[in-house]
């Protein structure tokens, strides 16, 4: 198990070194100069002092040359300055992560109870029509834009009725919590309903192959009652392989944060790089888009270790 | 099974509950709209908190709270002292014109602060705080902002601890418009530390502590923020003036101006400026069409003007006819009264027919799709198969118009212009680019091939020179400075945007003025659109509210209460 | 009769698992085996489950490379996957040895249209040889889910058939059918090769079939050869403890079938760490010291010159 | 020459069963019949578009300020939109641009998928490693982000001229690409799964045996043997194609107007939602409706195809 451990660390260190290039390169392409922006047409500036600030942020150098410098900096803790703000990055970073943290918990909280009742409640008598119903709601689920959910829920709760509003943030930081939570009610509904459909789908297929299975006939045939079945055997069952759906889930769900986050005006880290890259602010992109890779990649890391440690079954090769 | 459904119920009534309390919660928060507050809503986070470096509008709508300029313009368009004693003019004999050691005429000014004026932590503003911005505006390693009025200065000496003598090393009508400054007592030990600009503006505690009341000398201090969604404003103890009557003023930032107007319809939002910042013009038409009494409606004439350049390289646009073809293509009237309820007025040239030196004498060019084609013709374009014009030598008059994405109204209204250049035989081809790709490769590197929407601003203390002298076509030789995108380049409009800019007296400005519009009437170096109005959406109980032309109406916030 | 097939010392070694971390460990499926075939004769090869029989079998029809050792056929060495070899292979599984989208006359005149037969050619050709293994012409036009387990390996042997072979690896060709179809495609083996002299290796662990068809057997465990010997010497007097014990297993009509574990004790020791010595040691009753220390050498039984042991004390 | 034909035909009849039961299994599912016929009469309305135009005259570009926000007349079924543009007619021309990128992205992305996939499978071994890696890093990619930098990218830095850059062809190629660049990770896991169970079954082994060679089988027997998966996730992922291009499109990333599509038309009516919210509700319900259509459909192939009704036929 350890061994196991180790080797996917050493591996997933592997796989953020090339995404690490990868994005670099990526955002290399993207339009503007990043000392031109910074100089936004300064008269007084000589073109010796362009060169000379080309040469210390390294633009004239090749993109390898550039990446090393990055790599190395970024090594010793130094992940550099958001050019459009002027701060280091981890100062414009740190309160998004906590704010879509908020976000991402407050979903996978109501998410995944929901989820398991769905499922549930669809998989007793599949093809009835409780289980239309939830099986319509999971397919309008994957198939809603949500965007669109989110403007129309503005449109509904907000500009009509005027009961929620129409942003995820408070006013102020020392908004009280139950403050915080209203202002969370429409993105935390726009993304739980983005999020609950496929896990719906998953609960209501594993728990209806375990309601077959030979263990839930015995503890059928034993007496015991139909809830005790669903909710003792069949529900935990279903529970262990939901770690492995969840983790793959989370990259979808960070996408989605990223619109609802837009939408609502809320600074997380989607919008922060959403805004960075609108803003050609390279090092914010870079940074905030490699931790969301690290995060994706440790959580469906995480989650295969979690399952390998649940299920003894799995043998690790 | 009945179980389930039990624990099903259960969960939908604590669901339910859940959400009616959320309701009645938010209701509540909703249902007090703080009297001793103002929420501004606005678009765009601040770059940087630096005052005088990558100045733009949100800047400037912003920062001015806090930070006062030493003059400015109030809502009549008159220039008054903010931060000074009394504003200098030649006639009280503050600003006078020297002999220059060079022999060339000079201005000097005489500057003297206001008395009791201090830094929000207490420090009194002094003329080292001026001396010390103005070494930094003529230091070209730091490089303040474009056309920073400090940087004008040749020379400062110190005349006590409130006044300083500027030297002006030529004559300026606009000698006595002075920006803001820094406290020395912070800003100096950062900038002996870090003397360019990439380390200085990383390390100036503008930016690595904006909270810092030492920072500000305004009726307002800034004490808190958040990158990317508030910036909020308290009363500075220190400030001489009027006291504050508001206790905050809040700028929560949205994504959109959708978001702003539906913030601001849900009461989350008190005020929203119009266009730069906030939102769009037509969006407060809308608005003002569906609640006339829920808001005020503040709309002033603007300075502002959107126009289109022509680029000068591109041979069919260097034919004058084929210019005036497409402005008289374009039904000026028609998209200012349809899409802006007729309150964004047609630009017949630089100046707004509201402005003292609006030149009355010169070609107006209403809508006449007749005249255009008229015009065309001459010029030797003639209506092809389909319906685009082409000349001799086989060309299309297919012409590229750049516009910025995103921006709504420019869109709209580039779509319009090629709606009506088709009833024309001109064929224009939208290409609408991001903001930065817009301001660096097509401006500043002039590489649009044919038309450019953009907008410029003519205020009193800016030269025409900006957007009309052939000294400021960018190009790589000055780092791209200038806004004379169409590269045009005329003698006579060098040699009358010079005199105007040395006329002091009112009726040889008025002269110069008057002939500057009647050459651009003329030349079309640019085809000019129409004036965005100024405007500002704000609850009616909101008073005292200065909505001026030229400076931003910040300046003044300290009078505003709401009753 | 002359030498169709020889393999000198072929071993394969199976790399297994071996990650980012682990070393990797070698399976000996094969180890050191030398046999010959000669043309029209049947070769069977027999042993328990995991003796390297299948592996030895696909190494000769090349669908495996082996590690160390030649292969010749006609005296001339083919190299790995490339060589031509006269060789066709029917398998133990009739349903997966179909590809269930092609119809039985395209799966028939595969191995044709590998070799850039024409398709009328071709289409008449896989006709005439279903009708040889049995099957009527209309068959080419189905699919093979259409048909019984028996009929399908009558197809695979079509398709084995059609490419002219000298040789054909048949592993474990009956023991996935019914035993009233078992005789069946026995006898319509057995036919083939009176009809076109084909060689056989006949991989099985089915010592009556054996019996039945081989001329010869080699007998594996674990990988290495025990014993090799025409099928009389060798079911009359084997030579090797293991074969005995095989043959012990066997059931006799009016016998019954005496209990394996009497004979065979334990398990087969894993392939991934063989017994030192002769590997059969840890079961054999025989074994002494002398059989964990040395491996015994493949070597003539004692006054029988053709029957080859691999045994310290063969008789 | 005849045996050919009469050979042939009994044995299309025998395909022809496969697929004619597959389809009587498609035509029991309700829904996804609906779904498959509204998909059509969506694709044929749009298609209809340019000549809808020709014949009412309309110029679905043409702007008229004196009809703004009218609302819906026999002229204009819809209303007319912020620039007096028929709604109607655009919401048909964003559809065209939104089911093309769905459809011509699925394709390519089935084409990298199955390469990627097939190779990795078949060759397996380190070369399979690598590749699985190379997936694995694109799956913990957050997609709509990844999106947004590669629609960012500034065309003109890997050497595309200004005006090519910014042509509506290579507008409407890019974002087919750089969606079927991040997605196709799902087809090639289907199919390396496949390929690796069908690579080593007996009728590859006698294939190669008979001198096969890796083309060979992977075109003659891998790729039929695996396409039922593969056409079930490639109906799937055409929905969700027609997601992401919206969500771009309306992050202001995709499509840029003038060009319309479902997504950026949203853009526009979102600034619009006081004074004309129905303009936010047409291509939303669209996007909605026709996403939810091609889910339903690929449901319906799904179990239509399901591999425990049909003998043979393999899925991971």
């Amino acid at each position: 198990m350890l061994r196991y451990t180790i080797s996917r660390l050493l591996q997933a260190v592997l796989v953020i070194l090339v995404m690490s290039l990868l994005l670099f390169m990526l955002i290399g392409l993207m339009p503007g100069d990043p000392v031109e922006n910074m100089l936004e047409g300064n008269p007084a500036l000589t073109p010796e002092t362009m060169a000379q600030m080309r040469a210390l942020y390294g633009v004239d150098q090749p993109l390898y040359t550039r990446y090393g410098h990055w790599l190395t900096s970024a090594l010793h803790g130094d992940l550099g300055y958001s050019s459009v703000y002027f701060r280091p990055v981890l100062d414009v970073l740190g309160p998004a992560i906590v704010q879509t943290a908020k976000l991402l918990v407050l979903t996978e909280l109501i998410s995944i109870p929901l989820a398991m009742l769905l499922g549930a409640l669809a998989a007793r008598k599949p093809g009835g029509w409780t289980d239309s119903i939830i099986s319509l709601l999971a397919f309008a689920s994957i198939s809603l834009p949500g965007f669109w959910t989110s403007l129309i829920l503005i449109i509904v709760f907000s500009v009509k009725l005027g009961w929620l509003p129409a942003s995820g943030t408070p006013l102020l930081s020392d908004a009280s919590m139950s403050e915080q939570l209203v202002h969370m009610i429409l993105p935390v509904t726009v993304l739980t309903f983005f999020h609950v459909g496929p896990l719906v789908r998953y609960v209501r297929a594993s728990m209806i192959e375990t309601l077959n299975s030979d263990f839930v006939r015995t503890a059928r045939a034993k007496g015991l009652s139909e809830v005790t079945v669903v909710m003792r055997h069949a529900l935990r069952n279903a529970l262990i392989p939901m770690v492995t759906v969840l983790a793959l889930g989370f990259g979808s769900l960070f996408s989605g944060a990223l619109v609802v986050e837009t939408i609502f005006g809320m600074l997380g880290m989607g919008k922060i790089i959403y805004d960075a890259i609108s803003n050609i602010d390279f090092n914010l992109a870079l940074v905030g888009l490699l931790l969301a890779t690290i995060v994706t990649l440790l959580s469906s890391l995480l989650a295969d270790l979690a399952y390998a440690w649940l299920d003894p079954r799995i043998t690790l090769k | 099974m009945t179980s389930v459904g039990l624990k099903f119920k259960t969960f939908a009534k604590v669901a339910l509950a859940g959400a009616a309390i959320a309701v009645l919660a938010s209701s509540t928060t909703m249902a007090q709209p703080s009297k001793d507050q103002l929420v501004v809503g606005q678009i765009q986070f601040l770059t940087n908190f630096h005052p005088l470096i990558q100045v733009n509008n949100t800047k400037r709508l912003t920062i001015n709270y806090s930070l006062r300029p030493i003059t400015a313009f109030d809502e009549n368009v008159v220039n008054q002292c903010i931060l000074c004693e009394t504003l200098p003019t030649i006639e009280n004999g503050l600003a006078k014109i020297v002999d220059l050691p060079d022999g060339k005429k000079g201005m000097q000014v005489t500057l003297t602060l206001r008395k009791g004026l201090a830094w929000g932590d207490g420090v009194p503003v002094t003329s080292k705080d001026i001396e010390f911005t103005w070494k930094m505006a003529r230091d070209p390693k730091i490089g303040f902002s474009n056309y920073n009025s400090w940087d004008r200065a040749t020379d400062l000496k110190i005349v006590d601890d409130r006044t300083v003598v500027l030297t002006l090393p030529q004559v300026l009508s606009s000698y006595n418009s002075w920006d803001q400054i820094l406290p020395e007592h912070l800003e100096g030990p950062v900038y002996a530390a870090n003397p360019t600009l990439d380390t200085y503006v990383k390390q100036s505690l503008y930016n690595t502590q904006p909270t810092n009341p030492g920072l500000w000398n305004g009726a307002f201090l800034l004490s808190d923020y958040q990158i990317g969604t508030r910036i909020v404003f308290q009363p500075n103890p220190h400030w001489p003036g009027t006291k504050p009557h508001l206790q905050r003023i809040i700028f929560s930032y949205r994504d959109n101006s959708s978001a702003l107007l539906q913030n601001l319809l849900a009461g989350a939002v008190d005020a929203v400026p119009v266009s730069p910042g906030g939102i769009s013009f037509s969006q407060m038409l809308d608005l003002r069409g569906q609640q006339p009494t829920k808001f005020k409606y503040y709309i002033d004439y603007g300075t502002n003007v959107e126009r289109i350049a022509v680029n000068f390289d591109n041979p069919i646009l260097q034919d004058k006819s084929v210019r005036q073809a497409l402005l008289y293509a374009i039904d000026r009237q028609a998209i200012s009264d349809e899409l802006f309820g007729g309150l964004q007025p047609v630009a017949n040239g630089i100046l707004s027919d509201e402005n003292a030196y609006y030149n009355k004498n010169m070609t107006i060019y209403k809508y006449d799709a007749e005249k255009a084609q008229e015009l065309l013709a001459s010029a030797g374009w003639k209506p092809g198969p389909d319906g685009i014009c082409v000349n001799d030598k086989g060309e299309r008059l297919s012409l590229e118009l750049v516009s910025t994405a995103g921006n709504q109204t420019r869109e709209q209204i580039a779509q319009v212009v090629q709606s009506q250049m088709k009833d024309v035989c001109v064929e224009i081809k939208n290409n609408f680019v991001p903001l930065q790709e817009f301001n660096g490769e097509m401006a500043r590197k002039r590489r649009f091939k044919a038309l450019m929407m953009s907008s410029i601003d003519f205020s009193p203390s800016v030269s025409p020179r900006i957007a009309l002298g052939s000294d400021s076509i960018p190009k790589a030789e000055n780092n791209g400075v200038g806004n004379n995108f169409s590269g045009y380049a005329n003698p006579a409009m060098d040699e009358a945007i010079s005199e105007l800019e040395v006329a002091l007296d009112p009726k040889t400005t008025k002269e110069k003025w008057a002939e500057v519009q009647k050459i651009f009437a003329d030349d079309l170096p640019m085809l000019p659109l129409y004036f965005y109005p100024r405007a500002y959406v704000a609850v009616p109980d909101l008073v005292n509210f200065r909505q001026g032309t030229l400076d931003p109406l910040a300046i003044w916030a300290e009078e505003w209460d709401r009753k | 009769m002359t030498e169709l097939l020889r393999l000198d010392n072929i071993s394969v070694n199976i790399p297994l698992g071996g990650g980012f971390l682990k070393p990797k460990v070698w399976l000996q499926a094969v180890n050191d085996v030398s046999l010959t075939v000669l043309r029209g004769e049947t070769l069977a090869l027999v042993g328990e489950s995991g003796s390297g029989k299948s592996t030895l079998g696909y190494v000769v029809a090349g669908l495996r490379r082996q590690s160390e050792g030649t292969v010749s056929f006609h005296g001339a060495p083919v190299d790995g996957e490339d060589g031509k070899r006269p060789v066709q292979v029917i398998f133990q599984d009739p349903f997966s040895a179909l590809d269930p989208r092609m119809v039985v006359g395209e799966i028939v005149a595969e191995p044709l249209r590998l070799k850039g037969v024409p398709s009328e050619q071709r289409l008449a050709r896989a006709t005439e040889v279903l009708g040889q293994v049995g099957l009527p012409p209309e068959a080419a036009r189905r699919y093979p889910h259409q048909f019984s387990g028996g009929q399908r390996q009558r197809i695979a042997i079509a398709r084995a058939l059609i490419a002219e072979p000298e040789m054909i690896v048949a592993d474990e060709p009956l023991s996935a059918l019914d035993v009233s179809i078992q005789s069946q495609v026995l006898n319509l083996l057995d036919d083939i090769k009176q009809e076109h002299g084909i060689s056989y290796i006949f991989i099985s662990h089915d010592l009556g079939v054996v019996r039945h068809l081989a001329d010869r057997v080699a007998v594996l465990y674990l990988g290495r050869l025990m014993e090799v010997a025409s099928r009389d010497d060798l079911f009359v007097t084997p030579s090797h403890p293991y074969t005995q014990a095989l043959l012990a297993a066997v059931p006799r009509i009016g016998k019954g079938r005496r209990k394996k574990e009497q004979i065979l004790k334990g398990e087969i020791p894993s392939p991934l760490s063989p017994p030192s010595g002769c590997v059969f040691h840890t079961r054999c009753p025989r074994a002494e010291d002398i059989c964990r220390r040395e491996r015994p050498a493949l070597l003539p039984a004692p006054g029988r010159p053709t029957q080859l042991s691999a045994c310290h004390f063969k008789d | 020459m005849s045996t050919v034909t009469a050979d042939k035909a009994p044995a299309e009849a025998g395909r022809n069963s496969v697929w004619s039961k597959r389809w009587e299994r498609f035509r029991h599912n309700k829904l996804a019949m609906i779904s498959l016929v509204f998909l059509a009469l969506m694709a044929i309305a749009c298609a209809m578009a340019g000549p809808i135009e020709h014949f009412t005259g309309i110029d679905a570009n043409a702007t008229n300020l004196l009809r703004r926000f009218r609302p819906p007349s026999a002229q204009h079924w819809l209303g007319t939109d912020d620039l007096g543009r028929d709604v109607l007619l655009r919401l048909l021309h964003g559809g065209q641009v939104s089911i093309a990128v769905g459809l011509l992205a699925t394709v390519i992305t089935a084409v990298i998928g199955i390469a990627i996939g097939v190779t990795a499978g078949y060759i397996g071994g380190q070369f399979d490693n690598i590749l699985m890696r190379m997936t694995d890093c694109i799956i913990a990619l957050p997609l709509i982000p990844v999106l947004i930098v590669l629609g960012a990218v500034d065309l003109t830095k890997i050497g595309l001229s200004p005006e090519a850059a910014s042509s509506p062809a290579v507008v409407f190629l890019r974002i087919v690409i750089i969606i079927a660049l991040v997605d196709w990770t799902t087809i090639a896991r289907i199919a390396r799964a496949g390929t690796i169970t069908v690579r080593d079954v007996d009728y590859v082994r006698a294939a190669t045996v008979s001198g096969a060679k890796g083309p060979y089988n992977v075109f003659v027997h891998v790729l039929p043997n695996i396409a039922t998966p593969l056409i079930v996730a490639m109906t799937l992922s055409v929905g969700r194609i027609i997601l992401f291009e919206s969500t771009l499109s309306f992050l202001g990333f995709g499509i840029v107007p003038p060009t319309p599509t479902w997504g950026n038309m949203l853009t526009n009516a979102q600034q619009l939602i006081i004074s004309a919210p129905l303009l936010a509700v047409y291509p939303g319900l669209l996007i909605f409706t026709t996403v939810m259509a091609v889910n339903f459909v690929g449901d319906g192939v799904r179990s239509a195809f399901d591999p425990r009704s049909e003998a043979g036929s393999r899925s991971h």
